[in-house]
């Protein structure tokens, strides 16, 4: 796993290998990932972590339908209550058949994207044409949140993985605590209270095996629309991913219509 | 009850319940979660039952309405482990068990028996004391001779090995019953030796679910049952108030 | 431990068919010590009118003669017995009062009106939230144990032996498992022309 | 060569009285036990060929592969000793993720060569160590530095290269590829030529079977580093064999 | 001295006698107990001529529920009825109190009250508790102004909307609101939406649950309370029954008491005056 | 006449470019008895001939249970077998663990060639002195992988190794291209055959000194022993040894001597 090295020293002459010294010892270069109480020894408080988020991103929306997965997440950074950067990518094509997208802080997610993306390459080299599957990666990531937050230096993000495992659609949550499990439909943060009613009531009705990609965009477009009406962590601005077994695909950013008319009729507030 | 908004549902409106004598709350990380689920575990002569809610809430809203709670492990999953609490623990302590029964069975040339699994489980959840496995565990299967045998656990290791047993949120609602019908306790001729037939078990375990759901809004969606005799599995789900 | 399980108690109150049970148990206890074991929780306003107040045992003796005086002199101005609603009304009023203070008690009331057979059940938080179900109220420390026996046990038009024997029971399984009640139980079966009391037996433990 | 036998070639960290290591030599003795491999680096990419000797029948088509990719844009070719080439294109593959990790961007030959020269240089130091007893061949193509080609020997030392050659028939293929003008040549003249010298300094008589394996990094490939697709093999060695006609006709009209 | 009997009445408005009691038992550490709450999900909605109103009907102590089929539409005047979340106490005493006043207020104008005087009442008393009193309402009228929706929350500030939601199942029903409300709608369809609305609480949110309620309110006090509009969850049948054999538990001692019914008549006597 | 001066340590080269440290191990694979392993188009098949130290002793465990979907028979050092099998083990439960996926057979091979590729390159190391058939199922089919203790890796066909086992690979040369195309039975029989043409005369295959694995598509990695070979033992029972039913093979040396390296093994120490 590439952990960022120590940024202070330059690369050490070279990296992990063996102790070429046999009897006696070599001087110990600082092994990269030093316990996290470095600072103990020179009297400093003991290293604590951050454990709140700075520039969050507001709920992912997942559904599955009968050939694949839909999954939208609106583009917007917020930085507390500003809405900061308002074109961020929070859904990312990891390969033919796998997505992952995340809410909460998305300096987290650029350092889980980063990782991820070196497993990729590293299937991609010695994979032989065999690549990580979303079941796998989903997997991985809820180990490796769990962990962290076992160290109580948790990565304050909420993701989910989408994607075709073995022909037939995936779709997992996992959250910084490492609450993870698998479903039809699913949303994170005020998602999950807002959008999923509107989802549950829709695939109650019509079961997956019927539901068409049509249905499964106009269904998470309304679960944005409904989100950005009532979240103002949210915006109108959203990315849109589908993944079937052509290919996972992440849309570039469109937007949701609303309309405020009513907004005339309101008068005083008694 | 609609307590202060905690860190873990950030930007949920939160009515604010005002208790007198509420002083500051500092809002620290918290690693646990409390994702509820209720178990209950009946053994026989020759089988044991053991059932879960299948409903995996977090704070008001329910994740999951198909989550069951229900983790087969040991020799062809005769023994079968139900957890409820936190369902971040319960995922890494149920692998846990499954990779360690793993390499017993590679070491061992055989699977391992209800007895070793729940020594193990105790030895497990107590290696954490300290930060413990916010799980409530019942480990239920056939011992040496066939019979169905029930361990019941406290987070932190404490075994006790029983004919039945509930776990859970809903620990409360599900227990006395039980107590009663499978125990005999306070009836007057009740025979507390007499073993339970599978039909009434599968019969009382349904019923204490419905009482439970009536009651607790953390249960309900559907129960999953899972059957064992020494000569296989069965699984069962029946549906439950949706509320 | 919350103050409502300082003393620990259990009460219910079940509807039969044309009659009505009420059953406590009987341990007066302070925290983990148990002082008396003659202390019940449902007390007599008339034959077919009964309150249990679980709770902290001081506010349950205080509410209590608060409410004999009300009821007393309602009964003095009336000249008619006092009916289960009215009760339940001016109790609620009594607790709803001390919002910001309150008693720390969560009554339950039972009524027959022994001329129209109807059956009145409540039960009330400590700041008087009324509650009327069709089929049983429960209250004190085992008011968890207590509702999953009685969801499970009470079926619809009971006679008072069958009521009797299901309220003894529930009552008896729900103590078993909690701590801080039990001690011995006292049953009553209100029926319009007779009122049957019954003391079981019961774990001492 | 006067000093072997009398004891001072027996460990990495003892000169003989004539000023060289005999362990780094013998190391490099060991890379010409294996089959040929050379590397050509074109105007537009460099190309890779490996004379990958099959010692049994019973064996994959994909045993014994000596063609690796280094973090998607670097190709790697390795002779010599196979696990000791393998453990190093492992520590190839480190060094690419983290200077990924820490830098942002894929890894430029030439860094990832001095990198692991050094690695293999620090295994001539000690007594207690042996050189790798490979030589790797590294090559990438990119829009900012065009193709490049590295080789790196056991002693630890690595240059770069217009076209290098190591195994077997070393000075035999070196000297074919002498001919060629690598420089202008595309990478799809440089894989035919390429074959047509492996199977050119293929020894028929010692090694009977073997498989020729093709790799490229180009920029039609655009800098990725893949096998040669099988029409692109089959061409190379119908042209490679056609030229062996050529040339065995050739010396029997010298004969006759 | 004023007798006893003097100190029994009660002083009108709150008593907070125990309150120094009570703040020297948490000093002991004793935890403050929790008042019964309506998880709850309220909606109300505008359309063509006049308002509906929606509510489920679980109250919860905790996670337990205190009551599975409560009233939570309350009656505040002929032409207006209002729908209570948060603590269950608060709202049903709070909306009776406003609901005497109200019609004190009838009385003495001899004219149909209207929603913003109700809306003032409500939040003028509210705003003196601080929020203490934990009353978060959805009022819904037809006046002579037409139709209102009032929203009023706990510290006292009100807002009027054509549609709106309260309640732990606000989230749900609000999004369900937000995607199906029109201008002008007819009655039938006001009334599936809403229905739908609680429906979206009931069944994702746990602190709502049971059945929906729904109340519409047309001109000139036409009021009708559908109570029980749609029993959307019914106790699973159980498998068994649990009917113990007579004698099953032992009875230590017994006292039987025959009750003497006396019948009696509530007679009307003329006032006495002379 | 240099042999013996660097063949002392691993860390040694000889002059012409050989560890004989990691040669000597390659023939402790030899040592150990025979072991064959081959596939066809869905399974893949281990058979191997177990010996026990004397009479009363039971027969030695030659064939190790890795995973669901793979496992491996060993010729050589025992003990080094059990280590590298365990360490193998926890490979694949660290893979299920963190991807709930079994581990692919091509990434667990290569982790370990790197591991025992260590043990060839440090001074206070010896390599492991086992060689192992690894028989496995996965995305990509069912696979045979032969390592070495030179810490090298062969996907094969089809392969033999341990004592006498050129004549095991004579054969499995000779029928080659039927292994693709037959079935499970048959290709437990051309295993058994090859297996057989290993021993010397005197001894025959019995249900005692044979253990059989089998994995492939939806049947996880399965050892048989003792009773159940009894059907496979039976099916080649009459069948004429050496070379097996088909044609007459031109006979061998009975028993190679071990010190002579068979023709196969010289060339395998070619550095590749």
């Amino acid at each position: 796993m590439a952990f960022p090295m120590d940024p202070f020293s330059c690369p050490p002459l070279w990296t992990g290998g063996p102790d070429p010294s046999g009897y006696y010892s070599f001087p110990q270069i600082q092994s990269r990932n030093a316990s996290n109480f470095k600072g103990v020894s020179a009297g400093l408080k003991p290293q604590a972590h951050s454990q709140y988020p700075i520039t969050t991103g507001t709920s992912v929306f997942g559904v599955k339908y009968k050939d694949g997965v839909v999954m939208a997440a609106d583009t917007l950074g917020s930085y507390g209550s500003l809405a900061r950067f308002p074109d961020l990518r929070r859904i990312i094509r990891v390969n033919e058949h796998t997505v992952v997208a995340c809410s909460g802080d998305y300096a987290d997610f650029q350092f889980l994207q980063e990782i991820i993306q070196q497993k990729q390459i590293d299937e991609d080299i010695n994979g032989g044409g065999v690549t990580m599957k979303p079941e796998a990666l989903h997997c991985w990531l809820t180990r490796f949140l769990y962990n962290k937050r076992s160290k109580f230096d948790p990565l304050w993000t909420t993701v989910i993985v989408g994607g075709m495992q073995d022909d037939k659609p995936f779709l997992g949550y996992c959250n910084y605590i490492g609450v993870a499990f698998k479903d039809d439909l699913m949303a994170t943060g005020i998602g999950m209270d807002v959008a999923v009613p509107i989802m549950r009531e829709v695939l109650d009705k019509k079961g997956v095996n019927e539901f068409t990609l049509e249905e499964a965009k106009d269904l998470i477009r309304q679960c944005v629309r409904v989100c950005f009406l009532r979240d103002c962590r949210s915006s109108s601005r959203f990315n849109m991913a589908v993944v079937n077994k052509d290919g996972a695909v992440v849309e570039e950013p469109t937007v949701v219509d609303t309309n405020w008319d009513i907004a005339k009729t309101i008068k005083g507030y008694e | 009850m609609l307590g202060l908004s905690s860190p873990l549902m950030p930007a949920k409106p939160a009515l604010p319940d005002y208790s007198a004598g509420a002083g500051p709350v500092e809002h620290r990380f918290n690693p646990y979660s409390n994702n509820h689920g209720s178990v209950v575990a009946i053994g026989g002569s020759d089988y044991v039952v053991i059932a879960s809610d299948t409903r995996l809430p977090s704070g008001y809203s329910i994740m999951s309405r198909t989550q069951s709670k229900l983790f087969p492990l040991g020799e062809g999953g005769r023994s079968v482990l139900g957890s409820s609490g936190c369902w971040a623990d319960i995922l890494t302590l149920t692998r846990l068990l499954e990779t360690r029964a793993k390499m017993y069975w590679h070491e061992h040339a055989k699977p391992m028996s209800t007895g070793a699994l729940a020594q193990m489980l105790a030895t497990i959840l107590y290696s954490k004391r300290f930060f413990p496995y916010y799980t409530h565990n019942i480990l239920a299967g056939l011992d040496e001779n066939g019979e169905g045998v029930v361990y019941s656990y406290d987070p932190v290791g404490c075994v006790e090995k029983f004919k039945f047993g509930a776990a859970g949120t809903a620990c409360s609602l599900l227990q006395p019953m039980l107590d009663n019908q499978v125990g005999k306790m306070n009836l007057a001729h009740g025979n507390p030796e007499a073993q339970m037939d599978m039909e009434e078990a599968l019969n009382l375990i349904h019923d204490l679910f419905v009482s439970a759901t009536e009651r607790e809004i953390n249960t309900g969606d559907s129960i999953h049952f899972k059957i064992v005799t020494k000569n296989g599995i069965e699984e069962r789900t029946i549906g439950l108030r949706k509320d | 431990m919350s103050i409502l399980s300082y003393n620990g108690g259990a009460v219910i109150a079940m509807k039969g068919g044309n009659c009505l049970a009420v059953a406590t148990d009987l341990r007066y206890g302070v925290e983990l010590r148990t002082v008396t074991t003659d202390f019940p929780k449902m007390f007599e306003i008339h034959p077919h009118l009964w309150v249990g107040l679980p709770g902290l045992a001081s506010d349950t003796q205080t509410v209590l003669e608060k409410i004999r005086f009300r009821v007393k002199m309602y009964e003095l101005q009336e000249n008619r017995p006092i009916q289960p609603e009215t009760f339940a009304a001016m109790l609620s009023n009594m607790l709803y009062e001390r919002r910001f203070g309150p008693f720390f008690i969560e009554p339950i009331v039972a009524g027959l009106n022994p001329h129209t057979q109807s059956i009145y059940l409540c039960s009330m938080d400590l700041i008087g939230n009324v509650t009327t179900p069709e089929d049983f109220v429960v209250g004190g420390t085992a008011e968890e144990q207590l509702l999953g026996m009685c969801e499970t046990v009470w079926s619809p038009d009971m006679d008072p032996d069958q009521l009797f024997e299901s309220v003894s029971q529930a009552l008896v399984n729900a103590v078993d498992r909690d701590a801080s009640a039990g001690w011995g139980a006292e049953i009553t079966i209100i029926e319009p022309h007779q009122i049957t009391t019954r003391r079981i037996k019961t774990r001492m433990d | 060569m006067t000093s072997i036998g009398t004891g001072y070639d027996l460990y990495t960290s003892q000169f003989s009285p004539d000023g060289r290591v005999f362990q780094i030599d013998y190391a490099a003795k060991a890379v010409e036990n294996s089959g040929t491999a050379i590397a050509l680096r074109g105007k537009d990419g460099v190309v890779f060929a490996v004379e990958k000797i099959v010692t049994s029948k019973l064996f994959e088509k994909t045993a014994n592969k000596r063609i690796f990719t280094v973090d998607r844009h670097v190709g790697v070719a390795v002779s010599g000793l196979l696990p000791d080439g393998r453990a190093l294109v492992d520590t190839a593959g480190g060094e690419a993720a983290d200077y990924r990790a820490n830098y942002g961007s894929d890894i430029p030959l030439k860094y990832l060569s001095d990198r692991v020269a050094m690695y293999m240089h620090a295994y001539t130091l000690y007594s207690s160590l042996r050189p790798f007893g490979t030589t790797i061949m590294f090559g990438t193509y990119d829009k900012e530095d065009g193709p490049q080609l590295y080789c790196v020997e056991p002693s630890g030392v690595s240059y770069g290269y217009w076209g290098c050659a190591a195994g077997k028939a070393k000075q035999a293929a070196k000297t074919e590829i002498e001919k060629l003008k690598v420089q202008e040549l595309s990478c799809q003249d440089l894989i035919k030529e390429a074959a047509k010298i492996i199977y050119m300094v293929h020894d028929e008589v010692k090694d009977k079977m073997f498989e020729l394996e093709l790799s490229w990094v180009t920029e039609a490939t655009n800098g990725l580093h893949e096998r040669v697709s099988q029409t692109v093999q089959d061409e190379a060695e119908k042209f490679a064999k056609a030229a062996m006609e050529e040339d065995s006709d050739s010396d029997e009209e010298d004969m006759s | 001295m004023a007798s006893t009997f003097m100190a029994d009445l009660p002083a009108s408005g709150f008593s907070f006698e125990n309150c120094k009691r009570n703040a020297f038992l948490f000093e002991k550490g004793a935890k403050p107990p929790t008042t019964v709450k309506t998880g709850t999900t309220i909606v109300g909605v505008v359309f063509k001529d006049g308002v509906v109103l929606g509510a489920d009907t679980r109250a919860t102590g905790g996670n337990m529920v205190s009551d599975k089929n409560c009233q939570k539409i309350h009656k505040m005047a002929p032409n207006m009825l209002c729908c209570g979340a948060g603590t269950a106490a608060d709202c049903d005493k709070t909306t009776t109190m406003m609901a005497s006043q109200l019609e004190l207020h009838r009385l003495n104008t001899g004219r149909q009250v209207r929603v913003c005087t109700a809306t003032r009442l409500l939040k003028q008393m509210l705003f003196r508790y601080q929020g203490y009193i934990g009353a978060y309402l959805v009022l819904g009228g037809v006046d002579s102004q037409g139709p209102h929706i009032s929203t009023i929350q706990a510290h006292g500030s009100t807002v009027n909307t054509p549609y709106s939601a309260m309640g732990s199942g606000m989230l749900g029903a609000m999004s369900v609101l937000e995607m199906r409300w029109r201008p002008d709608m007819e009655e039938e369809e006001a009334k599936k939406l809403v229905r739908d609305a609680i429906a979206a609480g009931i069944f994702n949110d746990l602190g709502s649950g049971s059945n929906v309620d729904l109340a519409v309110i047309k001109a000139n006090d036409q009021v009708e309370y559908l109570r029980g509009y749609e029993l959307a969850n019914k106790k699973g049948e159980r498998k068994q029954r649990y009917d113990y054999p007579k004698g099953s538990s032992v009875v230590l001692s017994e006292v039987k008491r025959p009750v003497i019914v006396e019948s009696t008549q509530v007679r009307q006597v003329a006032m006495d005056t002379s | 006449m240099f042999r013996n001066q660097y063949d002392s340590d691993v860390t040694t080269w000889s002059p012409q470019g050989r560890l004989h440290q990691v040669e000597y191990a390659m023939e402790a694979v030899k040592q150990g008895s025979a072991t064959v392993g081959l596939k066809n188009a869905h399974h893949a098949v281990l058979v191997a001939f177990k010996r026990r130290p004397s009479e009363l002793a039971a027969h030695q465990k030659k064939i190790l249970t890795i995973d669901d979907h793979v496992g491996v028979s060993f010729a050589g050092l025992t003990a080094d077998a059990k280590t590298l099998g365990r360490w193998m083990r926890t490979q694949c439960l660290h893979a299920r663990y963190f991807h709930n996926a079994p581990l692919r057979l091509a990434k667990m091979s290569t982790e370990l060639g790197n591991k025992m590729q260590l043990c060839i390159q440090g001074y206070n190391k010896r390599p492991y002195g086992v060689g192992m058939l690894m028989a496995g199922y996965d995305e990509q089919g069912p696979c045979i992988i032969q390592i070495c203790p030179s810490a090298n890796f062969y996907p094969c066909q089809a392969m033999a190794i341990g004592a006498r086992s050129q004549s095991a690979r004579t054969y499995l040369e000779k029928h080659l291209n039927e292994f693709k195309t037959c079935d499970l039975e048959e290709l437990v029989k051309h295993g058994l055959r090859a297996l057989r043409d290993t021993l010397p005369n005197e001894v025959d295959l019995t249900k005692e000194n044979v253990s059989i694995a089998i994995v492939g598509q939806n049947l996880d990695f399965v050892v048989h022993e003792n009773a159940a070979v009894e059907p496979y033992l039976s099916s080649i029972e009459g069948e004429e040894r050496r070379g097996g039913a088909a044609q007459p093979q031109d006979d061998e040396p009975a028993a190679p001597s071990d010190d002579a390296p068979a023709a196969g093994e010289a060339e395998t120490m070619e550095t590749e």
